[in-house]
């Protein structure tokens, strides 16, 4: 239905040139296993226009892209390149149809130099001193025309994220991409990098490139897409033209009811500080300093939030303060008992002390995909006399307790025996959340509380955060979503470099903590 | 003194040799992302196929190209199972060794009824050593005539082959598009996926290369340094080599000049065994038979600690969970 | 009834071209000459030794005659639940009424080729390669060394075993890598007495142009003109003259001990080496022999104080 | 049941039966390959194994052995670690075993050393897997590489000792002496007089064997270290996130799978062969690879995995006794074969199974 009204009604998607769409997808249809992650699916994009996707983590956008890309072939349905129906078996064919693809997860090969993996795949004879010339001067011609300036012999893994997605747009250009998709690109750029990269799009579309922009945060789209789709749950809701929406009727056919953006965040009477930390530096497994000289303190009934662009030390200070890492040097102060964190790092013994971590990436920590639900219930609280009669585990006890956090925490299915991996995104969140909070910690690390869970689940684990603050717990949080940050946090911290750039109250406006997060600082500079 | 070290070095060739063909072909596999334990298995399949052979026809190079074939028919069966099946590599590995062990054996005793040996090869069907120019005229040149006459002088052509192998092989990974595919396979295969490229068979073209390389070895062993197959002839080797691997980072060169330390080890402690040490004395035989074992464990543990290997290695290629 | 012997070997097999083969070989004479077909049975791991041995006994085989050392502890126990089948061992000793403990003196032979060494050696250097390091091959090497330095008190000899493993005795690559070490320092002749390892050193030695000398069964063919002699061990005639024994009737049980006197143990002489064997060496080595038989020369036996004064 | 999920009993029951299947068809072309006849040569492995009572005793001794290796092995495999040194450690377990007998069997009946026996045993193949396990957790050393190594090393240490100190003045076998009634677990044959084992050396080692499954079992899923191991086998970040120190984890993991390789010889050594001698572990140790993998890591897996080998090495000996071209190294290339088909191959006809179940499961996914 909207994509006949698209279609008739030419809006700048269609004007730019012949009224041939780009891209036309027609039932395409994708499970994996379990998961129908598109559900037929269609769409239609114009020639030399932008076109965004919208929908909740988890709404199938990645996996219709990567279709798109010939990285998952789908299921069933159609897919038609300017008008003419086609196969993409595999990324081989998508680029030789003149498509590139920025992937949410970058694919780059870390020891590889920027040259070397913007030629791989396309490398223009047998021998790589053949091909390597030209490609030096022709991606130092791009990186010019798009001032992209890059150094093609910097190594990728050590180049900053920004830089790397940078490497990712230019690798699509390189191959001559007419139609170029960036998954969630702005995720790890800072507000000032993400207006450099939509004037980099703009003029790709003025030159009659086609742009398709995946996203979940409303305000980009409303910035620089002409059209725009949502996607829910797998299926495509509705397509738009932006300039005839608004935030609010995206929002609402995103989530499919009406939301308010807004946490209530009620006053509560910050007592003494319960976590103190101060000249923190950690090194990472590879010995480069990712933490540099922190300080700082989180106070009961405050939530500290920690915002910066992802890689910018977050991830090495939770390690360090919950114990999984040792630090390079530094002390903190948890609940009055001071301890050297250079010294110590055993989380099992800083969970003790009553500090609860909820951690980033819940795949890779949070949970043991292949332990049923009451396993998951105990990791990290498996020696608590609770759970255990003298060397045994003490099962009853501890379904037992599963069984209620279930309840109270409304986990769906209601199982204490379903494998970890079988449960969603916000319900596999939802076990770590129960787990980290029903230990009644004094102090709360939660990291990106809310990646790759739905609205309906945001709300929840808001209010859980914001009832910690209110029986005067001390949280400390870390997320990208800048959003997030200011709608719960008391005092706002920014992280550049491994090093604390500024202070905030909660009050902050996105530009000052944008600039922050790309490493400047007013104060500083005046 | 010099023609003990000649000697000491002579006999480092003759055991780096097969460690270094393994070694090279452990470097493909692992390089695309497939560990392979089976480098033993493949030796040791190739030895005798390229024995058995040898001796049918009376020709070392038909043997060595049978053994080549068995190697890569090996390699093909641990690229199924880790490639195709996404299997556990390791295990295929530990399987290949095995099946490789009892094979020959039974092979053997059924087709030459031999105890699972092949007959002994005369030296016809061997690839005997061969003197290279004015060996003997420079004989007695000081210093550089031994050395030339007897330690680089005096080797059978795989030895020749296997060392000059180690250029080649480095070009090739560094040098050439198959190379740069070949490492951003092991290091990234989705990335090498969503450049266009095949994972499945970038990996597989790897283990192929792998088996050919390993035939090299087992032939070596069969055809050239010995005489004929015998059970079990890979005696570890392939474990060595791939030892030597990780101490050389995965590196050609460096894989080098780490096979010939192994073999070198080897050399010494066939070289000392029921000598007097000074300061110790007389020393048991064994510890003499165990010092290139613990030796290995040492130089793994103590002098490289923790080395990285290419971040896919081990982990099957999966895209969609299912 | 009819006569059914059975010979079991122990690891290594039938075709070792050594110990095992020598005891497969006098079987095989016995069957060309007599027609008497015999069974035999290769061990694979340690527990098939008395399962062999009782298969066979239950099957009626009889007599039954088990090669190597290793199976004295098997045969004790089945000897015993078959006291009226008829065993013999070779190498090593089981009192029971109805087992033929058949030794040798290994220390005698190996001295003879030891002696002709010795005197073949132009370095004054002469090598020995033992397969594991045991009781047996000590044996060996001790009389060697006794023999070397009768003929010359101030030779130089270099010692060594193969490895620890059952591979020990199937690994030729080691024995060449031994000899060859051994060549080059200074050795030029190699006496090996590690079954089919010895192939490797018999092999190197012809490739390097130097003298092997072999073990057990006469080796001398395997590298005409490089193997100066072969101490060979008379298990094929000893196994042979067991079956005669039981077939007609004049079995005896207890301890047959073989050496030079009883031509248990020898050095090879034949068309592959003569031309290796000077007239004096042949006359001393006859002379030594001689003198041993007659006890002139006393031979160490390593076992009775497990330790050898050479 | 999900879309694309399997019944338990399809996973644990007849993808690995179709595996097995597979591993001995495969083998039956490689006898037919050497020119013998395949359902002969079952007929023989069968009849020996399990025909008779001493070749059932037979295979119960061969079992007894691989029940330990197995779960040596399967214990590893549960804390993600792969020990191929299980014949190492059970050859130097062996070690401690003979010295408790040897000290002890003179004095005081075998009940009393049996104790000392199996804590001598444990004790020494813990030892012997120690170093390979921590050089694995301090120093990332690979552990299958090293645990390789040590098997030669032992051997090495073994034939020393065995020649040089354990061997009684004046014996040919390098081997020590045999142990007085003190040092000889009870033959099955003399406790069970009413069952004819016949002469088979199956002793009480076997009960042992089953009494360590049934600790293994309770260890690996009922006790905190238990879940402790698994966890860090299952995913090594979550737990150094839950405080499992992976260093503790690696070595304790080790000791015990060590220790279990060691009680092999309580079989071996104080049950038939009543002395310690060379090369009495036989490969024992790698079976247990197979073992673990066909058991799925699991004791009943690996009692039923046991046998099987069990009945694969006698029935293999007696087959090589009708039909010799047909020698024990059948048994290992089965043994590959097996290890291929249940560990490599795991998956290759689950495809078609789920195909085939879900076909006739009505209900569909429920996510
Ligand atoms: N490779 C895969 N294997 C199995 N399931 C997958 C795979 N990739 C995605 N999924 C599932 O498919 C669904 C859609 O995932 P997808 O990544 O497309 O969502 P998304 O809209 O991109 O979410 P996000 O905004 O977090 O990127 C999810 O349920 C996810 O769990
Ligand atoms: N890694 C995985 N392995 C197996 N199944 C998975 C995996 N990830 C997701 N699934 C399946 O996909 C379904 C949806 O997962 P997903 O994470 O996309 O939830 P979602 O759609 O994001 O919902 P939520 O809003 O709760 O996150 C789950 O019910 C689960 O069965
Ligand atoms: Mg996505
Ligand atoms: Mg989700």
């Amino acid at each position: 239905m909207q994509v006949i009204d698209l279609i008739d009604q030419k809006g700048r998607a269609t004007v730019a040139e012949s009224n041939v769409p780009a891209i036309e997808l027609i039932g395409v249809n994708k499970s994996f296993g379990p998961v129908h992650a598109n559900k037929d699916i269609n769409l239609v994009v114009g020639k030399g226009s932008i076109h965004g996707i919208i929908g909740e983590n988890g709404a199938g956008k990645s996996t219709l892209m990567s279709i798109l890309y010939g990285f998952y072939n789908a299921d069933s349905g159609t897919i038609k390149i300017d008008g003419k129906a086609t196969t993409i078996p595999d990324s081989k064919s998508a680029i030789s149809q003149g498509i590139g693809m920025v992937h949410q997860h970058f694919m780059l090969v870390d020891p590889f130099t920027v040259l070397e993996n913007v030629i791989l795949g396309a490398e223009g004879g047998a021998l790589l001193k053949d091909g390597v010339a030209n490609a030096r001067r022709e991606l130092q011609r791009l990186a010019d025309e798009y001032d992209m300036t890059i150094d093609p012999d910097a190594v990728v893994g050590e180049l900053p994220v920004g830089l790397q997605q940078r490497v990712e747009i230019l690798k699509a250009l390189y191959r001559g991409a007419d139609i170029l998709i960036l998954d969630e690109p702005t995720g790890v750029l800072t507000p000032s990098e993400a207006d450099h990269l939509f004037r980099i799009l703009r003029v790709l579309r003025d030159q009659g490139k086609t742009v398709l922009l995946i996203t979940h945060k409303l305000r980009e789209i409303m910035d620089v897409t002409d059209t725009v789709s949502v996607m829910r749950r797998g299926e495509m809701v509705a397509s738009r033209k932006t300039a005839e929406t608004s935030m609010e009727e995206l929002a609402e056919l995103m989530v499919g009811r009406s939301v308010l953006l807004e946490v209530d965040k009620p006053e509560v009477k910050v007592g003494k500080p319960l976590l103190k930390v101060e000249g923190l530096n950690v090194r990472d497994d590879r010995g480069v300093l990712r933490v540099k000289d922190v300080s700082f303190e989180v106070r009961a009934g405050e939530v500290l939030g920690i915002a910066g662009v992802s890689g910018n030390g977050q991830s090495e200070l939770l390690a360090a303060l919950s114990g999984i890492t040792r630090a390079e040097s530094g002390t903190m102060e948890l609940s009055g008992e001071k301890l050297d964190l250079a010294g110590v790092h055993d989380a099992a013994e800083m969970r003790h002390k009553g500090m609860s971590h909820v951690p980033e990436d819940r795949h890779r920590m949070g949970l043991i995909n292949q332990f049923s639900e009451y396993e998951n219930s105990i990791l990290g609280y498996h020696r608590e006399p609770k759970y255990s009669k003298g060397m045994f585990l003490d099962k009853d006890a501890i379904r037992k307790e599963a069984k209620e956090r279930i309840e109270k925490y409304d986990i769906r299915p209601p199982t204490t025996e379903m494998t970890a991996a079988k449960f969603s995104g916000g319900n596999q969140q939802k076990i770590v959340l129960a787990r980290e909070i029903e230990c009644d910690p004094d102090v709360l690390l939660i990291g990106q509380p809310t990646r790759g869970v739905d609205i309906g689940a945001i709300e929840y684990i808001h209010n859980r955060i914001m009832d910690m603050r209110a029986q005067g717990k001390a949280v400390l949080l870390v997320s990208v979503e800048l959003d997030e940050i200011r709608s719960l946090s008391d005092r706002i911290i920014v992280m550049f470099d491994g090093n604390v750039v500024g202070e905030r109250g909660a009050e902050a406006t996105e530009q000052d903590l944008g600039l922050l997060m790309a490493g400047v600082n007013q104060e500083a500079a005046e | 003194m010099l023609d003990t070290i000649i000697l000491v070095l002579d006999s480092t060739f003759r055991l780096s040799t097969p460690l270094l063909f393994a070694c090279l072909a452990g470097l493909f596999s692992e390089r695309s992302g497939i560990v392979d334990i089976g480098l033993e298995g493949k030796i040791l399949g190739s030895a005798f196929a390229a024995a058995a052979a040898a001796y049918v026809f009376q020709s070392p190079w038909i043997g060595l190209l049978a053994g080549i074939f068995v190697s890569v028919l090996l390699a093909l069966i641990h690229g199924y199972a880790s490639i195709t099946q996404r299997g556990n590599q390791v295990v295929s590995g530990v399987a290949i060794n095995f099946l490789a062990a009892g094979l020959t054996v039974l092979l053997g005793q059924a087709w030459f009824s031999q105890g699972g040996r092949t007959p002994a090869l005369d030296s016809a069907s061997r690839f005997n050593n061969i003197e290279l120019p004015f060996a003997d005229a420079l004989a007695d040149v000081p210093v550089f005539g031994p050395i030339y006459a007897n330690l680089i002088s005096g080797h059978n052509i795989l030895v020749y082959a296997s060392f000059a192998a180690v250029p080649l092989v480095w070009w090739i990974v560094f040098r050439t598009r198959f190379g740069l595919r070949l490492r951003a396979v092991g290091e990234n295969p989705s990335a090498a996926d969503t450049a266009g490229l095949s994972v499945t068979l970038l990996r597989y073209r790897a283990t192929i290369i792998c088996g050919i390389l390993c035939g090299f070895s087992g032939a070596y062993l069969s055809v050239a340094q010995g005489a004929g197959f015998i059970k079990d002839m890979s005696a570890g080797k392939g474990f060595i080599a791939l030892a030597a691997l990780i101490f050389a980072k995965w590196k050609p060169v460096n894989a080098m000049f780490t096979c010939l330390l192994f073999g070198f080890l080897d050399a010494l402690a066939i070289r000392l065994q029921g000598q007097e040490i000074p300061g110790i004395g007389e020393v048991p035989v064994q510890v003499f038979q165990a010092l290139p074992y613990v030796l290995t464990v040492v130089l793994l543990a103590g002098f490289i600690g923790r080395a990285i290997p290419p971040k896919a290695s081990g982990i099957p290629y999966v895209k969609e969970r299912t | 009834e009819a006569f059914k012997p059975a010979v079991v070997y122990d690891f290594g097999g039938r075709n070792d071209r050594s110990f095992n083969e020598a005891a497969y070989k006098g079987a095989l004479k016995f069957k060309e000459r007599t027609g008497v077909n015999f069974r035999d049975f290769e061990i694979q791991n340690p527990s098939q030794r008395e399962q062999a041995l009782r298969n066979f006994a239950r099957r009626g085989l009889d007599p039954i005659i088990t090669i190597g050392f290793a199976q004295a502890a098997a045969l004790e126990k089945v000897a015993k639940e078959f006291p009226d089948t008829h065993f013999a061992i070779v190498d090593a000793v089981v009192d029971l009424p109805n087992v033929r403990s058949i030794v040798f003196k290994e220390g005698e032979g190996s001295f003879l080729v030891g002696l002709l060494a010795a005197q073949a050696t132009e370095t004054d250097t002469i090598g020995f390669v033992g397969g594991m390091d045991i009781p047996l091959i000590r044996k060996f090497a001790c009389g060697y060394k006794q023999g070397a330095k009768y003929a010359n008190p101030d030779i130089e000899i270099i010692e060594n075993m193969t490895g620890t493993t059952g591979a020990a005795w199937t690994d030729p690559l080691k024995g060449g890598e031994l000899a060859r070490s051994q060549f080059a320092r200074g050795a030029d002749v190699v006496f090996h007495a590690a079954g089919l390892t010895g192939t490797g050193v018999l092999q190197a030695a012809a490739d390097e142009g130097k003298f092997g000398i072999g073990v057990d069964s006469n080796q001398n063919y395997l590298h005409p003109g490089s193997v100066l002699t072969s101490m060979i061990k008379g298990v094929d005639v000893a196994v042979d003259k067991t079956l005669v024994d039981a077939q007609e009737g004049n079995w005896t049980s207890g301890v047959e001990v073989l050496g030079l006197a009883e031509n248990g143990v020898s050095w090879a002489y034949d068309q592959y080496n003569a031309p290796l064997i000077t007239e004096e060496m042949k006359s001393a080595v006859e002379q030594a022999k001689m003198d041993i038989i007659s006890g002139k020369v006393e031979v160490h036996d390593y076992m009775v104080d497990s330790s050898c004064p050479f | 049941m999900s879309k694309g999920q399997l019944p338990r009993w399809v996973d644990f029951g007849l993808l690995p039966a179709l595996n097995l299947i597979a591993a001995f068809i495969v083998s039956g072309l490689v006898v037919v390959i050497i020119g013998e006849d395949p359902f002969e040569a079952v007929k023989w492995l069968v009849w020996g194994a399990l025909g008779y009572g001493e070749g059932i005793g037979y295979t119960l001794y061969y079992a007894t052995n691989f029940i330990f290796t197995g779960l040596a092995v399967a214990v590893a495999f549960h804390a993600g670690l792969f020990n191929i040194g299980g014949e190492g450690q059970a050859y130097v377990g062996g070690l401690g075993i003979a010295l408790a007998c040897l000290a002890l069997d003179r004095f005081i009946p075998w009940w009393v050393t049996f104790p000392f026996a199996i804590a001598g045993g444990a004790l020494f193949g813990a030892a012997w897997a120690f170093i390979p396990a921590y050089l694995q957790a301090k120093r990332g050393s690979h552990i299958v590489i090293t645990t390789i190594m040590f098997n030669f090393i032992a051997s090495a240490l073994m034939v020393y000792l065995l020649s040089n100190i354990l061997i009684p003045q004046g014996t040919m076998s390098p081997s020590t002496r045999n142990f007085e009634a003190g040092g000889q677990l009870p033959l099955l044959r003399n406790v069970f007089t009413s069952f004819d084992f016949g002469q088979s050396p199956v002793n009480l080692a076997f009960f042992l064997a089953l009494a360590v499954c049934v600790v293994v079992w309770l260890l690996i899923w009922h006790t905190k270290l238990g879940y402790e191991i698994r966890s860090f086998g299952k995913n090594p970040d979550a737990a150094a996130y839950a405080g499992i120190s992976p260093v503790r984890i690696t070595i304790i993991t080790m000791l015990i799978s060590g220790g279990l390789a060691g009680l092999m010889g309580i079989n071996v050594v104080m049950g038939e062969q009543t002395r310690l001698l060379l090369d009495f572990a036989g490969g024992a140790g790698f079976v247990g690879i197979a073992v673990a993998l066909m058991g799925r890591g699991h004791p009943i897996g690996i009692i039923l995995a046991a046998m099987l080998f069990g009945l694969l090495y006698q029935g293999g000996a007696e087959l090589a006794f009708e039909i010799p071209t047909i020698s024990r190294d059948m048994i290992v290339v089965i043994q590959a074969l097996v290890i291929l088909f249940a560990g490599a191959l795991e998956h290759m006809f689950r495809p078609a199974v789920v195909a085939f179940f879900d076909r006739f499961s009505s209900d569909t996914a429920e996510a």
